[in-house]
């Protein structure tokens, strides 16, 4: 074989492989939906870009929070990732996750971590809150680290026994940093709050009349 | 006392890799030598990339982070100055593994299948085209010496691993006699300590047992590829003495890229191409004392 | 014209007597009754005029909550103008 | 498009969002309706029967349904037919049938050998006991032996607990008398409003009950953090609140911010201790304003000066308190009324840090005429080296403005247990008393306890025994050789722990511990008796609005585990007191088919004509729940009289006829104030309000005066801080119960310390980080929370004490309140590092 067929042999090569790889990459399963990255991190599509896979913020994370994803995440293998219902993000004040980060998957000009955004609280199933029930529970709230601003109590009779109150958990978007605490400590099996991308609704901001009137 | 005189450069390098994997746990041990696995990691405050894993960011995400930048200049210029592949031969934990079941293989020598020792030149490029295009540093997702080197510094560090953080257990699962009531709570940080990625590994070494000794090491390995490619250029090389060599060939029984040997024991070359992983084995074994360190010149080549 | 609609829950016992008062008052219109909570619509002039009538609804005897559902006010606003 | 079409267009759209806006909460209703579901059928759908029964948590009494399947409990939900929570609970009662089954429940009889604990029979274990209590009582008398007991005691359990102890011991014992060494950690409860409710009163208990909260328009807690301790209540007050949100004032006053605070009108945080300055201020207000009820105070009141040298029993026997301690001395009013004028608002507040502005609010809240103000407290009065004192202020308060035993006015101490009402204070469970407000020292009060046991009067002993903390020391300093604690965990939930831990390893004494799970105090047991806890027996609780709630057995105990009536019952049976007679044929005399009732009335002849009358046991057995006293209108009291034409006016009578008095001293609703102001034409009572309990004054309600004493230990240069201890809504007490529910687990799965944004950035420290807390008495480490649920104020950290990994009370000290000899847990001087 001579020089000029091997080298055309290898343009071969490697054409097949970066096509097959291309579509094997896209092709990859995924053992869940959406992974919530840690405090800081850029979107998705860019984290997975710019994460090297290094694990250094999982090895200085000081609760384990962050888990790595492994061979069943596809192409989020290596990656760090949060499992609000294992271990939350206790938001630890000086973020060693994005310290240890060599690139800038995870923003390094994050420094307040009350200003993460990991994702946002939602309850999801109003019938199976307790709270919403009457029950005196409200533990989101309470355990909650930005309590009274994150997550706040809004007051109504209860309608059945005409002489308690309902403590309904209302959670607000600008302050939530999704860290999860709330989601962890639901003690329902199904939990009725759980955090989701903040990413979501109306994104072209269209304009809410009776939101504005409120604020 | 004659072994040890005869093996002392093995086993220097023995006490080398077995320093790395050392300073993968330090940092269970509260020292701060060193953090983070051999893609990326702290030394001693200097941070230092893996050059591979630094060239796929940069093709992944089209930009330039300079932190990244730098730690990977620094790695290579280690490198370059000591060795190229010195990287595989005395740091690398795969290589280890690689050594260790080499034995394996020659017991049982099923097979031995035989690529090109060129082929890798073209998986290197592949793998870089790859992360330019699909945007994803690819070759970090599979390395084998991303996930030893995580497996070791993070798996024994799991909330159920060998020491479990404290910091953890303060938060889950402290010790005490409730623990009965609550287990079972923490399912997914088992992941950690048992990860499956490890699969990769049993493979690349089964492999390696019955169907290739070295593959992945001598084949395959982009970071040992970029190394070779860095050896190049490296002064610091091993060179036979054609007088003194007979031809007896226990220096390829002990090396691992043993390609390397075959034109320098020929007699064509004088000095051991840039594949070869500075192990010092040859050097060791050698009953005429052939091999031997030495210097090459850039004018030489 | 402001047209909004609320949601009005009463105790059970004074529903009936809720759905009569509410049912007399003017510019009201009851679309749905359901256990003891009311749909209505209101019809008035200004926004004042439905928070007036809204408030006078929550005095009445065994009113739990009044919710206000939808509100469309455009046309006061056109009115406004061309005074 | 036409003008018309549009606006019916807008029309039509507004209807249909009103509809489905009632459609979605119509559905949600649908959906909660089954937490309220009335019980009438037995059995449900899903064969799960419902019997009542009442929650083994805090003092609120809330009543539960507890459902069974196949002897097992499967399921709680609150009880619609209870008065106390209509139905609904909190997060610890949604959770409540899970204590019974955590892994580690205890189920055979364990002894301690060579060190270890191992299983024995019963047999073994309570012959061992019954010959250690015969020894020991033979040997030393009746001093030595003690019984640490508990508010979570049944009434029942407690009842035969006293005997056992006061009536029981008497007959082994050399000196022939029994012994008084019983207290409840009710004593660390609630002990100061005990003391303060008889100084004042002469009758132990408040004189309202939960429904002045639906009634009342300004709310004052003072040291309650109702809205995590007491969190049934708490919804009802804001539901209060809700109905009329600017009328309903809620005034918080505490030393730290917590989740009342968030909730209140005015929140004044003050320095520890100086709640007393600003009581006092508040009376001062009263009476420099004139908004004082004159009638009221001619018809109603006496004044009284407290002895001012009481100590803060930080030594052994009582060394440092004075024999006076508890003297009242009577003054007049205008004496009275110079000893407030100190309490100017200036003083007051640079006492306290409260400023003047504040101050005032507050003081023209709770003065004004036209107000319906309620005072609640906890702990924070309570747990109080001068407990009985700020107790008396808060009476003080009300007593001068006529603002008491009304609806929606008065005074309310709550518990924190769920029968420290019913069984500690009631039965008498204390080591000075006897059950219904009598004490062992009045001869009179003997005899009749003696009459009703059916024992000579010399077995009772006149001599008042150990009180909790002297009872602890007396292990520490060899006095007491026997000690048997009940339902109760003391070697987690003592002050100074680890004096007493050490005293209970070291010393040469015997401890019983009867308890459901392995615990702090199983840890330094000789022997350990499985228990049976909660509805795996029949029992009775009485809240804290004196509503007795009774159960029947509706599950089976696991293993060989027994009920402490069945434990105490063999103990008694192995004590001979000669050939034909055992301790238990004297004082357990009953039918053992049917002793819960035989008992049941045996105590309520106790309580029957001195207005503390309890239901009898068919009512209690058939209602959810029954106020005391509980009197038939028609029949007469003590059988001699009928005083049905004065009770005509009575409000609140039951089908049956039976009064259940809700508001007592007011003869609008309490018979026996009706039977009274009849009785005696001669005097006018304002309001109809009489106590008719406080015979030895006149029928009088005490006003004290007492100053502002600073605390028995301050923070110092080199323990600047002070440390305030407390619970947290998902946990309770030592968490033997809720640390064994998963899911209470997992929210709260272990103790913080609350630090002060500002001392926490001083000191560098951040959330999560480990900080060491060390007093003179020792050091625990525990991870910090700033800016959480609670935020103390400046200088002071709470830690609450539930978590037995790092146990709080080792650091915390004994220092207690003379008159009351509860304890002080809310001040010491603490320092705080960075681990």
């Amino acid at each position: 074989m001579d020089r000029r067929e091997f080298i055309k042999k290898g343009f071969v090569i490697t054409a097949i492989g970066t096509v097959g790889g291309f579509s094997l990459v896209n092709l990859m399963g995924r053992s869940r939906e959406i992974y919530f990255r840690p405090p800081g991190a850029l979107p998705e599509d860019e984290f997975l870009a710019a994460c090297i896979r290094c694990g250094k913020c999982v090895q200085d994370c000081p609760y384990d929070t962050l888990v790595l994803a492994d061979i069943r995440d596809g192409i989020s293998v290596g990656t760090p990732y949060i499992t609000f219902r294992s271990v939350p993000c206790y938001m630890c004040e000086d973020l060693p996750c994005i310290a240890a980060c060599p690139t800038d998957a995870l923003d390094h000009s994050l420094t307040d971590v009350n200003k993460m955004n990991i994702g946002t609280a939602v309850i999801t199933d109003r019938e199976a809150c307790l709270s919403l029930n009457g029950i005196r529970c409200e533990i989101c709230y309470r355990v909650c680290p930005l309590i009274d601003k994150a997550i706040t109590l809004n007051k109504q009779e209860q309608a059945i026994t005409h002489r308690h109150t309902v403590f309904e958990p209302v959670i607000h978007k600008d302050f939530c940093t999704g860290c999860g605490i709330c989601e962890n400590a639901c003690p329902l099996d199904e939990t009725a709050i759980r955090v989701i991308p903040s990413e979501r609704g109306d994104k072209a901001g269209h304009y809410f009349y009776l939101r504005e009137q409120q604020s | 006392m004659s072994w040890i005189r005869n093996n002392r450069r093995k086993i220097l390098r023995r006490f080398v890799q077995l320093f790395v994997i050392f300073l993968l746990v330090s940092p269970l041990l509260g020292l701060k030598l060193f953090r983070g696995t051999l893609i990326s990691g702290t030394l001693l405050g200097v941070q230092l990339t893996d050059p591979l894993a630094a060239i796929d960011f940069i093709l992944a995400t089209k930009a330039v982070y300079l932190p990244v930048l730098m730690g990977a200049v620094i790695v290579l210029v280690f490198y370059l100055l000591l060795g190229g592949r010195v990287f595989c031969g005395w740091v690398c934990p795969v290589y280890l593994l690689t050594e260790m079941v080499r034995k394996l293989h020659t017991k049982l020598h099923v097979f031995q299948y035989k690529p090109k020792s060129t082929t890798r030149y073209w998986i290197l490029g592949t793998v870089l085209l790859l992360s330019l295009v699909t945007a994803k540093p690819v070759f970090e997702t599979v390395s084998p010496i991303g996930i030893v080197s995580q497996n070791i510094a993070l798996g024994i560090d799991a909330p159920q691993g060998i020491f479990g953080s404290e910091r953890a257990k303060e938060q889950t699962d402290s010790n005490d006699r409730y623990a009965d009531n609550f287990a079972g709570t923490t399912s997914d940080s088992w992941r950690v300590l048992f990860n499956y990625s490890l699969w990769i590994l049993v493979i690349l070494l089964l492999v390696d047992i019955f169907v290739s000794r070295g593959w992945w090491c001598r084949f395959i390995c982009p970071v040992g590829t970029l190394y070779s490619l860095v050896g190049k250029l490296s002064p610091l090389r091993i060179r036979i003495s054609h007088a003194a060599c007979t031809k007896c060939g226990e220096c390829f029984e002990v090396c691992v890229p043993s390609e390397v040997l075959s034109k320098p024991v020929r007699g064509e070359e004088t000095w051991i191409g840039s594949s070869c992983t500075n192990c010092l084995n040859c050097v060791d074994i050698c009953p005429e004392d052939a091999l031997k360190i030495g210097i090459k010149h850039i004018k030489e080549k | 014209m402001v047209i909004s609609s609320l949601v009005i829950s009463s105790s059970p016992t004074a529903f009936d007597a809720v759905c009569d008062s509410i049912g007399k008052m003017p510019k009201i219109e009851i679309v749905e009754k359901q256990d003891s909570k009311l749909a209505i619509v209101l019809e008035t002039d200004s926004t004042e005029e439905a928070v007036t009538i809204a408030s006078e609804i929550q005095s009445l005897d065994g009113i739990l909550n009044v919710e206000l559902v939808s509100h469309f006010f455009e046309d006061e606003q056109k009115q406004e103008e061309n005074q | 498009m036409g003008a018309m079409d549009r606006r019916d267009f807008i029309k039509s759209t507004a209807a249909s969002l009103a509809v489905s806006s009632l459609l979605v909460s119509c559905g949600k209703k649908e959906k909660g309706e089954p937490l309220v579901q009335k019980i009438g059928g037995e059995i449900d759908a899903l064969g799960i029967k419902w019997d009542k029964s009442v929650c083994r948590f805090c003092g609120v009494g809330c009543g539960v349904l507890v459902g069974r399947k196949n002897g097992k409990v499967v399921a709680t939900k609150g009880d619609p037919e209870c008065w106390s929570n209509k139905g609904l609970n909190c997060i610890k009662g949604y959770f409540l049938s899970k204590i019974l089954y955590g892994k580690d429940r205890l189920t055979t009889p364990l002894i301690r050998k060579n060190g270890k604990l191992v299983s024995a029979t019963w047999d073994e274990a309570l012959d061992l006991i019954a010959k250690k209590y015969e020894e020991i009582l033979k040997r030393d008398g009746s001093d030595a032996v003690a019984m640490f007991g508990t508010g979570q005691w049944t009434i029942f359990e407690g009842y035969a607990a006293v005997k056992f102890m006061k009536a029981g011991l008497g007959f082994i014992s050399k000196d022939g008398v029994g012994s008084n060494n019983i207290d409840p950690n009710a004593r660390m409860c609630m002990a100061s409003a005990v003391a303060a409710f008889m100084r004042t009163f002469q009758s132990d208990e408040p004189m309202g009950t939960y429904e002045d909260i639906e009634h009342a328009d300004t709310f004052f807690t003072w040291g309650a953090n109702m809205a995590e301790m007491h969190p049934v209540l708490f919804s009802r007050i804001i539901d209060t609140k809700l109905k009329n949100p600017d009328r309903v004032k809620i005034v918080d006053l505490g030393t730290q911010f917590t989740r009342v605070s968030e909730e209140a009108d005015l929140y004044l945080e003050f320095k520890p201790q100086t709640d007393l300055a600003i009581a006092n201020y508040f009376a001062n207000y009263i009476i420099k304003n004139k908004l004082y009820d004159e009638d009221f105070v001619k018809d109603n009141l006496v004044f009284k000066k407290g002895e001012t040298n009481i100590g803060y029993g930080l030594k052994d026997k009582g060394a440092d308190i004075p024999k006076t301690a508890g003297k009242m001395e009577k003054i007049s009013f205008d004496e009275y009324k110079k000893f407030v004028s100190t309490y100017t608002a200036k003083y007051t507040s640079k006492l306290s840090g409260v400023p003047v502005e504040k101050l005032r609010e507050a003081a023209k809240l709770i003065s004004d005429p036209n107000r319906k103000v309620c005072s609640y407290w906890t702990m924070g009065f309570n747990q109080h080296t001068r407990g009985t004192w700020v107790n008396h202020l808060v009476y003080n308060i009300h007593l001068l403005t006529g603002k008491i035993a009304k609806p929606g006015q008065g005074p309310f101490s709550l518990t924190g247990q769920p029968s420290a009402c019913g069984t500690a204070r009631e039965v008498g469970t204390f080591v000075h008393r006897l059950p219904a407000d009598m004490v062992v020292k009045v001869a009179k009060h003997r005899e009749i306890a003696a009459k009703i046991w059916k024992i000579p009067v010399e077995k009772i002993n006149p001599k008042v025994g150990l009180h909790t903390i002297e009872m602890f020391r007396a292990i520490d300093n060899g006095q007491i050789k026997l000690l048997w604690t009940q339902v109760t965990n003391p070697f987690h939930s003592m002050p100074n722990l680890n004096r007493f831990t050490k005293a209970a390893k070291e010393r040469d004494i015997f401890i019983i511990v009867s308890d459901v799970y392995p615990t702090r105090s199983t840890e330094v047991a000789d022997v350990v008796l499985p228990s049976a806890m909660w509805v795996e027996k029949e029992g009775a609780y009485g809240n804290a609005e004196r509503r007795t709630q009774h159960w029947n057995k509706i599950a089976d105990s696991p293993g060989e585990a027994r009920t402490e009536i069945w434990q105490m019952w063999e103990v008694a049976k192995r004590l001979k007191v000669d050939a034909n007679r055992t301790v238990a044929d004297i004082i357990y005399n009953y039918n053992p088919d049917n002793y819960y009732e035989e008992m049941w009335d045996e105590y309520r002849s106790f309580t029957l004509g001195i207005g503390k009358d309890l239901a009898p046991y068919n009512v209690i057995r058939e209602e959810h729940g029954v106020c005391w006293p509980y009197v038939a209108k028609s029949k007469a009291v003590n059988g001699k009289k009928d005083f049905s034409d004065v009770w005509a006016d009575i409000e609140n009578t039951e089908p049956n006829g039976f009064v259940s008095v809700k508001w007592r001293y007011n003869a609008r609703y309490d018979p026996y104030a009706a039977k009274f102001i009849k009785e005696h034409p001669e005097r006018s009572f304002k309001d109809g309000i009489v106590f008719y309990k406080a015979s030895k004054n006149d029928y009088r309600a005490t006003v004290l005066a007492v100053p502002y004493e600073p605390p028995g230990e301050s923070p110092d240069n080199e323990y600047p801080f002070w440390l305030c201890t407390g619970r947290v809504l998902e946990h309770w007490h030592t968490g033997t119960m809720t640390m064994r529910v998963p899911e209470l687990r997992r929210a709260v799965p272990r103790a913080v310390v609350n630090l002060n944004e500002d001392d926490a950035r001083k000191m560098g420290i951040k959330r999560g980080d480990l900080v060491r807390i060390s007093s003179r008495r020792g050091s625990v480490v525990f991870p910090a929370d700033i800016g959480g649920r609670s935020v103390p104020q400046k200088g002071l950290v709470f830690i609450p004490f539930f978590d037995e990994t790092r146990m709080v009370n080792e650091i915390t000290l004994d220092q207690y309140d003379p008159i009351s000899k509860e304890p002080d847990y809310k001040k010491c001087a603490v320092k705080v590092e960075k681990v």
